[in-house]
């Protein structure tokens, strides 16, 4: 289940990149899964999500919770809580 | 409330908008009472430039959402939302909330809960260059949550 | 409060202003954040205008009184206030409020108070003149004194 | 102890004036007492001031309630509740 990833804020600059295509295991069912995969994939990843309590997800688009499914999810952005206004 | 269709006009854009041209659009609606709330880069501390990167594609459409709730809420004839990304100096504007209603109260609160909403909804992140080189993302104000909160949640 | 002296700029006059110019004021006094109110004269039921009659020596005096009382209650960079007399056809400016502060809450809580007392203190009276040559006295609002006594009693 | 006068709005319009110097006799004490003396002055003035709850008032550029006392004041305006903004 290939999945378009995209970073921003300091979240990309930790990860060391605004998107990367990734294949997680089947097990990983979950936004919060998800993030806990990506953290062992490489240091960057692991500074980035260290703590998932700091991150914030959106599914094709959409807002959504860590607890979120991703079946099904074409791309998701991971982010840390928006400062804009 | 739904019985107005509001005009909404909402922009993403590096450039540097008019507010008196904007503010004007919305004059000319008929309502009476127009609204607005812009917001600027404070200087200080040695800040030399923020830095607003956002999500392409969802800052447009979370932006009008925002909007249409307002227009759910209060009966407005007309909202615009304009909100700046890129480097901005000490002075620029970033974001522009108008509303135009028949309504003074409905036009104030619409663009208090416009940017309360924006502030925590839409896709932007803040980086704060300053003149020692040294670089910080802004970090969600729990104010800003309680703001927003108060207005409890969508309709929609 | 009284840690800022904010800058008030009031005036009462029968000419057009500009928003844009009026607010990029405001914007420049680098609080981060600006809000407005604009009162327009709508159209319908046959009006063709609105003449404004005022106490020529009594307007900006209060109009200096009801941006001070706002400067007490908030944290305000600077207020402006603009309200226009003589005759006024449909679609023209009638009054704009202008606030600038470090606040947001503060911009916009302050240009709702001030458009709410500038509605029951200013000594202004609204005529309306209608196509079949009728002119009528506007009334009072009881809607209006409500909102002006939701801010309670001035402070000074 | 002549006043000078300035109406406002209907006011003014049924008065048929904008200002005018009045002396109101001594017993006169009250801005109301002020505008139940005017009434009798001429149909104008009648016209004007037959509800006097309807009648606002400053006393040299002060607003004032009816039951203030007129007693030095050099400029007293009399009209209708104000309707600006």
């Amino acid at each position: 289940m290939a999945i378009e990833m995209l970073y921003f804020a300091w979240v990309r600059e930790r990860v060391g990149m605004g998107a990367e295509r990734v294949d997680p295991p089947a097990d990983i069912a979950t936004v919060a899964d998800l993030i806990g995969w990506l953290a062992g994939q490489s240091g960057g990843h692991a500074a980035a999500f260290e703590d998932a309590g700091r991150i914030r997800a959106a599914i094709d688009d959409r807002f959504v919770g860590l607890d979120a499914a991703i079946g099904g999810a074409r791309e998701i952005a991971l982010f840390p809580p928006v400062t804009g206004g | 409330m739904a019985a107005i269709d509001p005009v909404i006009d909402v922009r993403v854009q590096a450039d540097d908008f008019d507010v008196g041209v904007e503010l004007g659009r919305l004059e000319a609606l008929g309502g009476g009472a127009v609204g607005s709330f812009t917001g600027i880069v404070r200087g200080g501390d040695g800040l030399i430039a923020l830095v607003l990167e956002h999500h392409p594609v969802m800052t447009a459409k979370t932006l009008r959402q925002i909007a249409e709730e307002a227009a759910a809420r209060w009966p407005l004839l007309g909202v615009t939302l304009i909100h700046r990304h890129g480097r901005l100096e000490p002075g620029a504007r970033i974001v522009l909330v108008g509303t135009a209603s028949p309504h003074r109260a409905a036009a104030l609160e619409a663009t208090m809960f416009l940017i309360d909403w924006l502030k925590t909804r839409a896709p932007f992140w803040k980086q704060e260059c300053f003149a020692d080189g040294g670089k910080t993302w802004v970090e969600a104000r729990s104010a800003d949550n309680a703001a927003a909160e108060k207005w409890g949640a969508a309709h929609g």
